[in-house]
């Protein structure tokens, strides 16, 4: 009786596995890769929505784009492992973690797969160029004045951020607060604390709350994470809170938060264009294969009509490529910008 | 030597290959090459030298699955494994990157392992009313807790060397991991089939009584598998250090418990005790890892395979279910 | 009572897997009778009382209640027509108060949400019916066993039942508690209810029956007036033969003192208990349940530990800490439940009996040594002579008479026993093995172990032991010679309270 | 006196809510009184409803000595589907996703009481198979989609009414009188308490277990939908490893793992116990870093804390009887 039971077992197995083989459909080689933070995330959607375009447009067929099943570095090591075992030529990523993919990454290296990093970068000696989406020095710039601008000039003021451990959040707090430190515009300003949501909407939540119950003369927040920014919102709308709120959002999902009067929590952010983003990394991608660039700095490609140039990273020697300015985001544009992304 | 009324006792097994192809160790090596045969069918990376290269991340989970096996054959449950692996790989790194020499590393690694285990052995041999999934569902938040006051929330602890590089390699297509795996189960499957120890083992989670009555040190004995498993968590941490050179309180080694007892019980090991061998719990656990690659290689979504292996281990239970049934069953029809 | 039938059944025949329970079986009950059923252990007496209250649907045969045939699909049926059972071990719920206990499965409600205010009320009604002093409220779990019967009773009585069916209620109750039952029974039988009650204990049947049926291999036997059959005649119908010599105890010359017990205390369990053994001596163990005997055998054995006092072997003192202390020094223990304590019922017979020694008998004592394992379970199991065909088979299909000689064999496999521990041997054992264990136990006397043996029974105490130790309530009342006891003399011993005469 | 101590001793919620108000108390006056504000208290209930609403299915598993640790699974296919079927302007009525997400729940959890009743397969092993199911369905039904902000304003909107508290007393009204005074629930604990006994005083045992778990799922369910609205957000990670804070809540509350002992009140004391540690640490000083290593030491000092007490009133029984 067992053994007819386990062919059956096995039989259903055979089923499901060629189900899900037929699914997925990837037939032939792989040669171009974008390894996305985590599956579901609409931010990540978007640029994967722009590297897809990107190599449509070049009529590149030979690509795959992964979402991890979570956004663990756990996950995105196994994805890229199955990228490398399928000898794929290049992999464009955005790193859950700055230090954890390193082995993975040196042996993707050491089998002479392109790596190149967008939106969160790993250690440089690990990738050859990261597609940034802003210079760090304007965003933080952007983020203070900001703050500065909707708390009045002066005021407490507390940061959301991802992890303590995010590298380009980091980047950017730092930023805001050389810039801070350095001109005595900004000296009646005080940041209280920095929370740390870790990209969850629920945690996120809860900080935002702790945020409001630990600080009463809170003036404004500013959470320079798109999950973050979210949920803050939702939090500051729902109590109708005086703390207003600024960062870095997507505007589908901050249409509902943004505008200028008591009912709304957020009076404007900003964001560059993911799917622009998406796009750089896979124009990014084809020239490294093809060889255009080599990731040291000074060399140059085209992204469709524009040329970008590879800069190199303060204090060290490596390139990153520098997608643009960030893009305000008020009243005035956004309900013609939420539908785009 | 017979007894009054001469009536002599065969003390011959009853063996038969044919019992032993029909177990559910042998339905599972049947299931484990159908897997490699769909996996080479679908993909062309499926090949010796694709999957080694994807194993070790996945194999670490491995080592875990003998002990864990112990833990349920006694009738007991552990889920503070992964919590162990996690806080182990932190004072690994710690260590590591205060520039102590890796034999002193994997010392501490291991220690702090084998200490976390003592610690779910002593609160369960002290008060040994408490429910195990209790007590290790406590621990399993103090020691990921530990970790994160260490390390600090959402961040990451970087292992700031490369003397691990060793474990990393590969003897031929074969990675070093793969073998030291084997060997683990081979030596945990003499210890569970061949000695006293095994034995003791299958007593308790059949009857924890009889076995207190016959002589068995059934706290002595729960005691050492706890931290056996503690050890072999730490095991794990120290290869998949190797993977993931970087420890991240909320990930590290975090659902392993989940993973490790689901390949168990695929394995024919059953959660009620007494039940399962080695055998069937190392195919299972290949069968899965062997899974994941296929499906890793061919771009199905990873959550595919967690609905495969949610499924696997329903039905796999399922079965044992309801042959028994249909045996009373035909039993019954039969008088 | 009346010649009027309240119950018949009717070629009654039950099947399970592998086995015919109960074979066209008959049985008739009067209106406002006490109908004892007797049988040994597997005659299908419980499996009986299954299918009258519906839990098991017979294959075949017929129900008759009050002359009309009545079908039962499970306990709700059987309820309904005031069908109600006290099971052998008590079926209660200990975490739930008496109240409910009583009055699970048929709760009143007051709409559709349940009254407890009259429950408990109906509930203390019950209990003072049958005299029973203790509040409706209180938790199951802390009651007593005879005190839990009692309120298996009042859920009988609490549903009007017209039939009770008590499934050996004496079994573990104490003289006085078991003579509280007796008076409940009439009282019962005199307000017209009819009963059923299954027991070993001839003195419960001729204490309360009107009439006996006797049940044998799962089927029918006969049904006889209590007044108009002797014992010999009634043993006989329960065992298919005649049983000559039930304690074959041989000969032994007694040796020097082997084992010592001196002062041992265990709090709140018993105090001061010593006692002595002598190779080759049978030393019984008795006392009412309750009084404790097995607890102190535990403490000897290192199952648990004692709070004061000293055990010596051979005049030396023993330091136990655990059971395997005990077994090395050669002190053996054969428990006294035997599926709980004794055996591992999943295991074959010859890993159970090797349990113990595996140790020794292992190369280097790690690596279990099959061979020699099997061959010495082989040799010790044909030498008690257990009916099985391989050593292999599940400790699980053998009757309790078997599975007891299976124990015996483990308790025989170390070498060095000095001391040989039975507690209540013959518990659950048919008529017919039991003879035969008491036939190894002598043999074993013989074989110059000193033999304690704990037993309620007060046949095989006088019939086996060389002298005689009482205990009540945590205390050793006394102990007798074999020439000076009888029953009287160990029964008031028995009860002998402390700080209280002996009440003659 | 003595006896008010033993009462207060003796009874595991009376204890539990002693201790809890004397924490309240405290943590109030280290925050300088602002913990007993009607918002704070607010928002303790609010965000630890899931928690409280689940633990009190898991209060009903845990009775029959059963585990379902498949739960957070559920919620998240359930909100999951709520949170797809707003997004793509299907369904836009609250109540009705409501009952969508319930009854999604309550199909889950049937499926989970039906093979552990009937296929006799162990609980911890089949809700870890559904637990595995259900995540995994979250994300691939979906596509890995996550629905937010504007997608799910409606449901967003209803979390910021009083509706959430409202569902939040209602289960836990309901649950009191159900498993207080209602037959129903007087099976439940006899199940635990005593299997074979509830067998022979014929309870349908198999359907009442069943039962047991389709209430879960409906839980879960509700749970799904509320999260959806509560955090404005649906994504297939939701709730990820919370089951175990619901297990946790309830044996805080004094439910006991094998069954048959338990009370709503007690359960609900359990989550709001854990609830106000969490909030009151970053209160008193205490960085949130602190904070789950601080709630394993509790779950482990409360079951540790049971015992040793249980031992020492069986030691004093022991010592009061008479030899």
């Amino acid at each position: 009786m067992k053994k007819i039971l386990a062919l059956v077992l096995v039989a259903v197995m055979a089923v499901a596995i060629f189900a899900s083989c037929t699914q997925s459909g990837t037939g032939g080689g792989v040669e171009y890769a974008l390894v996305t933070k985590a599956a579901g995330n609409a931010y990540n959607e978007k640029e994967a929505e722009g590297f897809k375009a990107a190599m449509d447009a070049q009529g590149i067929t030979s690509y795959v784009i992964k979402h991890p099943e979570k956004a663990t570095v756990d996950a995105q090591i196994q994805v890229i492992n199955s990228l490398i075992a399928q000898g794929v030529k290049s992999i464009a990523i955005a790193a859950n973690d700055a230090n954890a993919l390193s082995a993975t990454l040196k042996s993707a290296k050491a089998k002479g797969i392109k790596i190149l990093t967008l939106d969160s970068d790993v250690a440089v000696a690990d990738r050859l160029t990261f597609c940034n989406q802003a210079g760090v020095q304007e965003v933080g710039q952007a983020l203070i004045d900001a703050v500065y601008d909707i708390a009045g000039g002066e005021g407490d003021y507390a940061i959301l951020s991802a992890t303590s451990q995010a590298t380009n959040q980091n980047a950017w707090i730092d930023a805001m607060k050389k810039i801070a430190a350095a001109d005595s515009k900004y000296s009646k300003l005080n940041l209280v604390e920095v929370a740390y949501g870790d990209d969850e909407p629920q945690k996120s939540t809860d900080q935002t709350q702790a945020l409001l119950t630990k600080y009463q003369n809170l003036k404004v927040i500013c959470a320079p994470t798109t999950v973050g920014v979210a949920a803050a919102a939702k939090v500051l709308q729902d109590k109708k809170s005086s703390v207003k709120l600024t960062g870095l959002g997507l505007p589908s999902e901050m249409a509902a938060y943004i505008g200028d009067d008591a009912d709304h929590s957020c009076p404007y952010m900003f964001l560059w264009n993911p799917i622009d983003l998406g796009k750089l990394a896979a124009y990014a991608s084809i020239a490294l294969v093809k060889g255009e660039i080599d990731g040291t700095a000074g060399g140059t490609f085209k992204a469709g009509e524009t040329t970008y140039k590879l800069t190199t990273v303060e204090g060290t020697n490596a390139s990153e490529i520098i997608l643009g300015p960030p893009f305000k985001f008020d009243p005035s544009n956004i309900a013609e910008w939420k539908k785009v992304y | 030597m017979a007894g009054k009324s001469g009536r002599t006792i065969s003390a011959t097994p009853n063996r038969s290959f044919l019992k032993t192809v029909l177990s559910w160790e042998g339905a599972l090596v049947v299931i484990f090459i159908a897997v490699l045969v769909a996996g080479r069918i679908m993909s062309p990376s499926f090949t010796l030298d694709g999957v080694m290269f994807m194993m070790p991340q996945h194999l670490c989970q491995l080592f875990i699955v003998f002990p864990m096996a112990f833990v349920l054959i006694m009738g007991e449950i552990d889920i503070s494994v992964g919590s162990i692996a996690c806080l182990s790989a932190t004072t690994a790194c710690l260590a590591a990157n205060a520039g102590l020499p890796l034999p002193l590393v994997i010392i501490i690694c291991l220690a702090t392992g084998v200490a976390c285990g003592a610690l779910n052995g002593f609160v369960l041999t002290k008060w040994p009313e408490l429910p195990p999934m209790i007590v290790t569902l406590g621990t399993q938040i103090i020691f990921r807790g530990i970790a994160e006051v260490v390390i600090g929330a959402g961040s990451s602890l970087k292992y700031d060397s490369d003397n691990l590089s060793p474990f990393a390699t590969y003897l031929g297509p074969v990675p070093i991991v793969f073998i030291v795996v084997i060997v683990v189960a081979a030596l945990f499957m003499v210890l569970l089939s061949r000695t006293t120890f095994g034995r003791r083992l299958y007593a308790i989670g059949s009857n924890r009584i009889a076995a207190k009555y016959a002589g068995i040190g059934v706290n002595r004995m729960r005691f050492i598998v706890y931290a056996l498993a503690g050890l072999m968590a730490a095991l794990c941490a120290l290869f998949l250090l190797t993977q993931i050179p970087a420890v991240k309180s909320d990930e590290f080694g975090k659902g392993f418990e989940m993973n490790v007892i689901a390949m168990c019980v695929f394995g024919g090991i059953a959660t009620t005790g007494g039940k399962g061998n080695l055998f069937g719990a190392f195919i299972a656990g290949m069968t899965i890892v062997c899974l994941r690659i296929a499906l890793g290689l061919v771009n199905v979504n990873d959550n595919v395979i967690t609905i495969i292996i949610g499924v696997l281990l329903i039905v796999s239970v399922l079965i044992s279910g309801i042959s028994q049934i249909l045996a009373r069953r035909k039993l019954k029809n039969k008088t | 009572m009346s010649e009027e039938l309240i119950l018949e059944l009717k070629g009654i025949t039950k099947i399970f897997p592998g086995v015919k329970a109960l074979n066209n079986v008959c049985f008739q009950l009067r209106k406002g009778e006490v109908h004892a059923l007797m049988g040994e252990n597997g005659a299908g007496k419980s499996t009986f009382i299954k299918v009258i209250t519906g839990v098991f649907p017979p294959e075949e045969g017929q129900i008759f209640l009050e002359g009309k045939e009545v079908k039962f699909k499970g306990t709700r049926d059987s309820l309904a027509v005031g069908i109600a059972a006290v099971y052998q071990h008590p079926t209660t719920y200990p975490d739930l108060s008496v109240t409910e206990n009583i009055f699970m499965g048929h709760q009143i409600k007051k709409g559709p949400v349940m009254d407890w205010k009259s429950m408990h009320k109906k509930a203390a009604e019950l209990l003072g019916r049958l005299n029973a002093d203790f509040d409706p409220h209180a938790e199951m779990g802390t009651l007593s066993v005879a005190q839990q019967q009692m309120v298996e009773i009042a859920k009988a009585l609490s549903t009007n039942a017209r039939i009770i069916i008590l499934d050996e209620p004496t079994a573990s109750l104490t003289a006085n508690e078991s003579k509280e039952l007796y008076r409940i029974v009439k009282q019962l039988r005199d307000e017209g209810v009819s009963l059923i009650f299954i027991s070993h204990r001839m003195e419960d049947m001729y204490e309360l029956a009107d009439r006996v049926t006797v049940f044998r291999d799962a089927t029918y036997i006969g049904t006889y007036d209590v007044n108009g059959i002797t014992t010999a005649d009634l043993v006989k119908a329960m065992v298919g033969r005649e049983i000559k010599d039930m304690y074959p105890k041989p000969k032994v010359e007694i040796g020097d003192e082997v084992l010592r017990i001196d002062g041992l205390c265990r709090m709140g369990y018993y105090k001061d208990v010593s006692m002595f053994a002598r190779a080759g001596e049978i030393v019984g163990l008795t006392g009412l349940v309750g009084a404790r005997r097995t607890e102190v055998m535990e403490s000897v054995c290192g199952i648990t530990k004692p709070s004061a006092g000293k055990v010596y072997l051979n005049g030396e003192e023993l330091k136990v800490k655990c059971p395997k202390d005990a077994m090395d020094a050669g002190i053996v223990l054969l428990p006294e439940d035997r599926h709980k304590e004794g055996l591992i019922l999943t295991w074959g017979l010859g890993m159970n009996v090797t349990l113990p020694v595996q140790d020794e008998l292992a190369k280097g004592r790690i690596f279990n040594d099959n061979k020699r394992e099997r061959e010495l379970s082989r040799d010790l199991l044909e030498s008690v002579d257990t009916k099985a065909v391989s050593i292999f088979d599940p400790a699980s299909s053998l009757s309790g008479g078997n599975q007891q000689k299976v124990v015996v064999a483990k308790s025989l496999a170390q070498n060095g026993t000095k001391v040989i521990i039975l507690d209540e041997p013959t518990k659950g054992v048919d008529v017919g093995a039991k003879a035969e264990i008491y036939a190894i136990i002598g043999e074993l006397a013989l074989k110059g172990y000193a033999i304690i043996m704990i037993s309620s029974e007060m046949p095989e105490i006088l019939g086996m032991c060389d002298r005689i130790y009482v205990m009540c309530n945590g205390r050793v009342t006394g102990c007798l010679d074999i020439a000076e006891a009888d029953q009287e003399k160990i029964l008031n011993l028995a009860m002998l309270e402390k700080g209280k005469e002996a009440v003659s | 006196m003595k006896g008010f101590l033993k009462k207060i001793t003796g009874n595991h919620e009376v204890s539990l809510a002693i201790i809890l108000i004397v924490l309240f108390i405290v943590v109030d006056i280290l925050s300088g009184f602002t913990f007993h504000g009607i918002n704070n208290i607010g928002e303790i209930f609010k965000n630890n409803s899931l928690t409280l609403i689940m633990s009190l299915g898991m209060l009903c598993v845990l009775l029959t000595g059963g585990i379902d640790i498949s739960i957070t699974g559920v919620l998240a296919f359930s909100g999951m589907s709520v949170g797809m079927l707003m997004k793509y302007n299907v369904i836009k009525n609250v109540p009705l996703l409501f009952a969508i997400a319930i009854g999604i729940g309550a199909l889950c959890g049937l499926l989970n009481g039906f093979i552990i009743a009937k296929g006799k397969v162990s609980p911890i092993i089949c809700t870890l198979g559904a637990m595995y199911i259900w995540r995994g369905l979250a994300t691939v039904v979906f596509n890995g989609e996550w629905a937010s902000g504007e997608n799910v304003a409606a449901m967003s909107e209803f979390g910021n009414t009083a509706g959430p508290y409202i569902i939040l007393a209602a289960a836990f009204v309901i649950y009191f009188v159900v498993m207080k005074w209602t037959p129903f629930g007087r099976k439940v604990y006899a199940i635990g308490s005593n299997r074979e006994a509830a067998r022979i005083s014929g309870i349908n045992v198999d359907r009442v277990e069943i039962a047991v778990y389709t209430l879960m799922g409906v839980l879960a369910g509700l749970a799904g939908a509320l999260s959806v609205s509560l955090y404005g957000s649906a994504q297939p990670t939701m709730q990820d490893g919370k089951e175990m804070d619901v297990i946790a809540a309830c044996v805080i509350g004094g439910v006991s793992m094998s069954g048959g002992r338990g009370t709503v009140v007690g359960t609900l004391l359990g989550g709001i116990f854990y609830a106000v540690v969490y909030k009151a640490l970053p209160l008193v000083g205490l960085e949130s870093i602190w904070q789950n290593l601080i709630k394993g030491v509790i779950i482990l000092a409360v079951v540790i804390i049971n015992v040793v007490s249980q031992r020492l009133s069986r030691r004093q029984a022991l010592a009061r009887r008479e030899i």
